[in-house]
């Protein structure tokens, strides 16, 4: 049949949207790989430069991460360096915990404010303010700390006011939004008859609240703290403003104390790049690398979790 | 379409044509020679200021002046990625570095005092006083002579040559004790005015009345104190070039080190220059006193 | 046993409490950026060169460096972000190769700044020779940026909905054409959101520009807009010193006589300029998605 | 552009699932041929065998999640992406389920609309001119041509010919899908598949939409997934019953609802099921 196969030629011709598909694909896939290889390029680095401490200058890694002493210029009775990077480890996590704990009840207070309570004035006020919040930069953030939180604390607890609860008060405040922003995407995630039928029930809107959305979005919310918690993590010059960068255990919450980011970005230009001090504080970039990625593993895990429920 | 597509190409010819003749109407005299120095924070101003002087004297020279810190300063003049590294140190003094591939021409002298809060009630201390708060072996201001007010220590970051110079002269060597540490002498002055009980140490120029500068085994740290080597802690600051400098860096380090320079910004910067100095000092803090010195 | 009505007051009075305190929070820092910087704005100051150890200098060139850069920086890494963002959502298969991906981006994006920074600096400053220059900085902020605004377009795409693409696809259109003319149009306010969101945070970015794009801000001239002159605005290949580095230098190293007031000051600016961009953002992304709903 | 209606009649044997339409009026346009569907390692159609009559209505019933709709989306490769179709899917003698088909052209041919109205984010005008534009046609006057017929034959026009500037998106439901049917048949398809459209409507609207496919059907094949009994009598020529991912019965629509074959389609059509 002459016609059949007209139309089998028409039909097998590569068309105008055919080719515009390849072009999309190449385009978009060149993009994807770009960033892949910015990723790659920039984690093969700091692994590089972070594992060469324990392979070129030969540290052992239980001394990294047990020792309580950080001095990579000076050799101790032993001969070998004193990279101990515990106190800068646990200086890193009990900021990022306790400014989680406090910003979360903050967080989920306004999110439910926002989503529940008066939709109206959160989108009108609440909405714009996490935004403003989230915008204002980390050396502002830092500049406030210095010239309000610590005077504040000082002149409460004594000290220098420098240390762990000034850290806490202004990562706080910089992770708020993103928890907040987070928890209220959670709860528009939660289905409108859950409410409906709870209220249809006779219950009022607090216990609508909390025993049914609430519960139905925990797993999200959870996601929210956790991903609060890698950027309180992660964060750099505002915490090393006002925590003082001691890289001592931290005796009290108003002590100072030290992040790994605090002395990354304290140490990393006084030091020669190859040598032992510089190669530690590139080890620090790993661990911080390594939390981030466990971070990740969390929140994967979780919204796995909410899922199979 | 195709319409759409002519305009398109009219001004992808615009654009390219704008380019040829800002190419071709560029200022060949700017596009000459140019240097970068890199390096320590502190001494950044001074070449700074230098080096718009001098390219506003020679046109058609470019001085690219970056901070970054010492460490970053020497490692990139030894790769030679850079033309001039800045440096608070002797780069011998500085872990990883090969120092005698590098030439140094000193611009500078800097006297560095330790300073107290004026609530610890303390002006005057003997090295081995100071020696002891920085260990920790007191830790009150009481057990010195001061009031009763715990001592709080605040240090540069490690690797800073403040601190360097501080722990190898004032505290004859010894390390201190792991403290907070700030890394900009600004911060750490703002901290010792406000903490009760605080001490750390800062350059000469940054003392100023919120802070108690300290009396040393009865030398006072002033300027001339420092030329006569009778107040000790004090360190040059240093250009550090890669072999024997060329060519603009050349002309630059000698403009820098010339009296014009050393009388007028070296001077408003709060440095004293070495040209006033009457002892010189080398990498191992050997002193020697300078013959015909003013 | 409270009576569950008088708990459900107290409950939402605390809700109420709650998100009166994170707005009066919000009040009390701009308060107090505002009053201690608004007094130091003038003129001069925002025009002015800034002086190293002189008082009454500004920071007219570090402002002008901040949009600039902005500016670059937007350039290169939105269509990278853009067309990374359409082959995740759109094309990717769900499988671990995808997960691993989106995983990596999440981990660059909280990697602190300065490490960026440092890998800029080794690469771009000093392997491809491109000293400190406003290109290398504009490159560096790309890869600050690129996860994050990856992240934000790909969240714009998936508010499109599904039926949207099979619309498309059923009208014998490519994946490509119904991304490009139905997706990406419908999701331009939501896109534009983020992407004016981001450019705030890379405008108020100081760590990784420390070691690419410089600290030093040499004196411009601005009647001279040829690209290819040292002393051009336009020239990419001078060192720009932006406002949030020069707070930072401020802060740290800052030996001029009005410091503090420098940085109240630039701060002030610094935040004045990301509200802006903040309400820019509501009010294009408002127009836009009008103009697109209700031509 | 397009063949006319001297189609192969085929005449080979029938078996139960297989109907050839009687009427050599309507000879078969569309066949399906041991169609498999899966998802992943799931079979969701298993034996789809069926023939669809040109120009006359054809509707896939059965109760949810008995296949009707995968095996609709399948008949124009919708479902690519998401499933694995095996078996041969005959336009008009050609097997578009090869993969050196493009599926472009033949969705071009064979267009889709969908359960919920999905107006694009644009004007009325663009809804239905933009796809042709991308093909080429970009004459001012051609174009206002075939959107004016499109929306004349979705029975819209009349209702907003003086707003075809205006956002599609402000358009009522039964608009908005009179809309999506004008949109998809503006690129001139020969085969029209609507995946359950009335079934987000209002009844008005609804009887609305029938009144439009009776019309539609003078220039287009119409194979329509519908969970309304009702609407399947009153529209269409054939029925094809789903049941678990098979078809159990295919026949012209009043043998279906007047004499089923299999106990099941006659629960489902006196409602006893589903």
């Amino acid at each position: 049949m002459k016609s059949t196969e007209q139309l089998e030629q028409q039909l097998k011709r590569h068309s105008k949207a055919a080719k515009l598909e390849i072009w999309g694909k190449v385009v978009s896939f060149s993009a994807l790989l770009l960033i892949v290889a910015v990723v790659v390029a920039i984690i093969g680095f700091v692994a590089s430069k972070g594992l060469a401490t324990f392979f070129s200058n030969h540290v052992s890694l239980w001394d990294f991460l047990s020792g309580k002493s950080w001095n990579p210029g000076v050799t101790d009775a032993h001969g070998k360096p004193e990279v101990g990077a515990l106190p800068m480890i646990v200086g890193s996590f009990l900021i990022t915990i306790l400014s989680a704990i406090v910003a979360t009840p903050f967080a989920i207070g306004t999110a439910v404010f926002m989503n529940e309570i008066s939709p109206n004035k959160g989108a009108k006020i609440l909405q714009p303010v996490t935004e403003l919040l989230v915008g204002i930069p980390s050396v502002v953030y830092g500049f406030i700390g210095l010239s309000v939180v610590v005077p504040v604390t000082r002149a409460v607890f004594g000290g220098s006011g420098f240390g762990i609860l000034s850290g806490t008060c202004v990562l706080f405040v910089m992770i708020l939004p993103t928890v907040t922003s987070m928890s209220v995407d959670a709860l528009r995630s939660v289905p409108r008859y859950y409410r409906e039928a709870s209220l249809a029930l006779g219950a009022t809107q607090w216990q609508t609240i909390y025993k049914v959305v609430l519960r139905a979005a925990t797993p999200g919310m959870m996601t929210a703290v956790v991903f609060g918690m890698a950027r309180a993590f992660g964060e750099a010059l505002a915490v090393q403003m006002v925590i003082g960068n001691a890289a001592l255990m931290p005796g009290s919450l108003v002590d100072p104390a030290s992040t790994l980011t605090s002395v990354l970005t304290t140490g990393i230009g006084n030091t020669v790049m190859g040598s032992l001090q510089n190669n530690a504080l590139w080890s620090l970039a790993l661990v911080l690398l390594l939390m981030s990625l466990v971070f990740n593993l969390i929140i994967r895990l979780i919204g796995r979790k909410g899922r199979l429920q | 379409m195709s319409k759409k597509r002519w305009w398109q190409g009219l001004g992808l010819l615009l654009v390219v044509g704008l380019g040829l003749f800002a190419y071709q109407t560029r200022e060949v005299s700017h596009a000459g020679e140019s240097i970068t120095a890199v390096g320590s924070t502190a001494l950044q101003p001074l070449v700074e200021a230098a080096g718009e002087q001098y390219t506003g004297e020679h046109l058609g020279t470019f001085i690219n002046v970056q901070g970054g810190g010492t460490g970053t300063g020497l490692s990139q003049i030894q790769e030679g990625a850079v033309q001039i590294g800045n440096s608070d140190l002797f780069a011998g003094e500085q872990k990883g570095i090969r120092a005698q591939q590098l030439v140094d021409h000193r611009v500078a002298v800097v006297g560095i005092t330790p300073v107290v809060n004026k609530k610890a009630g303390v002006n005057h201390l003997t090295t081995a006083q100071l020696i002891q708060v920085f260990t920790g072996k007191v830790t009150n201001w009481r057990e010195v002579g001061g009031k009763n007010v715990p001592i709080v220590l605040v240090n540069r970051a490690q690797g800073s040559g403040t601190r360097a110079t501080f722990e190898q002269f004032g505290l004859a060597g010894h390390q201190s004790k792991t403290a907070q540490e700030q890394d900009s002498s600004g911060m750490v002055r703002q901290i010792v005015a406000t903490t009760p009980g605080a001490i750390s140490y800062v350059a000469f120029s940054y003392v100023d009345k919120t802070v108690q500068a300290i009396t040393l085994n009865g030398v006072a740290p002033t300027e001339a104190n420092v030329i006569t080597n009778d107040w000790k802690i004090w360190s040059y600051e240093h250009l550090y070039t890669k072999g024997q400098p060329t060519g603009l860096t050349k002309n630059f380090i000698r403009y820098v080190q010339s009296a014009a320079v050393q009388k007028s910004l070296v001077r408003q910067l709060g440095y004293l220059s070495p040209d006033q100095m009457k002892v010189s000092r080398d990498v191992d803090g050997q002193i020697t006193k300078l013959e015909g010195a003013k | 046993m409270i009576n569950p009505k008088t708990q459900n007051k107290i409950a939402i009075g605390t809700l109420y409490g709650v998100a009166g305190l994170v707005v009066l929070i919000l009040m009390a820092l701009l308060g107090y950026i505002l009053i201690s910087g608004l007094p130091q704005l003038s003129w001069h100051f925002l025009t002015a060169p800034a002086k190293a150890f002189l008082k009454g200098g500004g920071v007219g060139i570090q402002l002008y460096n901040s949009f600039y850069l902005l500016i670059l920086a937007m350039l290169i890494s939105f269509p990278i972000a853009l067309g990374a963002a359409i082959y995740l959502y759109e094309y990717a298969k769900d499988n671990w190769v995808t997960t691993t991906i989106r995983t990596a981006i999440e981990i660059l994006s909280s990697l602190p700044s300065v490490v960026v920074g440092l890998f800029g600096f080794l690469f771009f400053v000093v392997k491809l020779n491109l000293g400190f220059s406003i290109l290398s900085g504009a490159f560096a902020l790309t890869f600050f940026n690129l996860p994050l605004l990856t992240r934000s377009i790909e969240d714009s795409l998936r508010t499109i909905d599904t039926t949207q693409r099979e619309g498309g696809l059923a009208l014998g259109l490519s994946r490509w054409e119904t991304v490009t003319r139905v997706i990406l149009p419908a999701a331009v306010p939501s896109i534009l959101t983020g992407v004016i969101l981001s450019a705030g945070r890379v405008f108020g970015e100081a760590a990784a520009l420390i070691y690419t794009a410089g600290q030093s801000a040499p004196a411009l001239d601005f009647t001279d807009w040829n690209p290819f002159n040292i002393s051009s605005p336009l020239n990419p290949m001078r060192p720009a010193e932006t406002l949030a580095v020069h707070i930072w230098k401020i802060n740290s190293e800052g030996i001029m006589p009005d410091a503090k007031a420098i940085s109240s000051g630039s701060s002030a600016v610094l935040v004045l300029a990301i509200l802006l961009f903040n309400f820019a953002a509501r009010y294009l992304g408002k127009r836009l998605y009008k103009r697109l709903t209700s031509a | 552009m397009f063949l006319s209606n001297d189609i192969t009649q085929n005449t080979e044997m029938l078996d139960r699932h297989v109907v050839q339409p009687a009427d050599p009026q309507h000879p078969t346009i569309l066949s399906t041929e041991d169609l498999h569907v899966y998802y992943g390692k799931k079979e969701a159609i298993a034996e789809g065998d069926l023939r669809f009559a040109s120009n006359q209505i054809t509707a896939l019933i059965g109760p949810s999640g008995s296949g009707k709709s995968t095996f609709l989306r399948s008949l124009n490769r919708m479902n690519d992406r998401i499933a694995t179709v095996t078996g041969r899917i005959m336009y008009r003698g050609v097997d578009i389920n090869q993969p050196d088909i493009d599926v472009y052209e033949m969705r071009r041919r064979v267009g889709m609309v969908f359960q919920r109205p999905n107006p694009f984010a644009k004007s009325i005008y663009d809804n239905i001119a933009f796809a042709l534009r991308l093909r080429g046609v970009t004459d001012k006057h051609a174009l206002d041509e075939i959107v004016e017929t499109s929306l004349k034959q979705a029975a819209l026009w009349n209702q907003v010919k003086d707003d075809l500037n205006k956002s599609a998106l402000a358009l009522s439901g039964g608009q908005a899908q009179r809309l999506c049917i004008a949109r998809a048949i503006a690129v001139k398809p020969d085969i029209l598949l609507l995946d359950e459209p009335a079934s987000a409507l209002d009844p008005v609207s609804t009887s609305q939409l029938e009144d439009t496919l009776l019309e539609l059907k003078q220039h287009y094949s119409i194979i329509i997934v519908t969970h309304n009994m009702q609407q399947a009598g009153r529209i269409s020529e054939y029925t094809a019953f789903f049941n678990q991912g098979r078809v159990l019965e295919y026949d012209t629509t009043s043998h279906i609802f007047t004499n089923p074959q299999v106990q099941v389609t006659s629960d489902y059509v006196s409602g006893n099921f589903g």
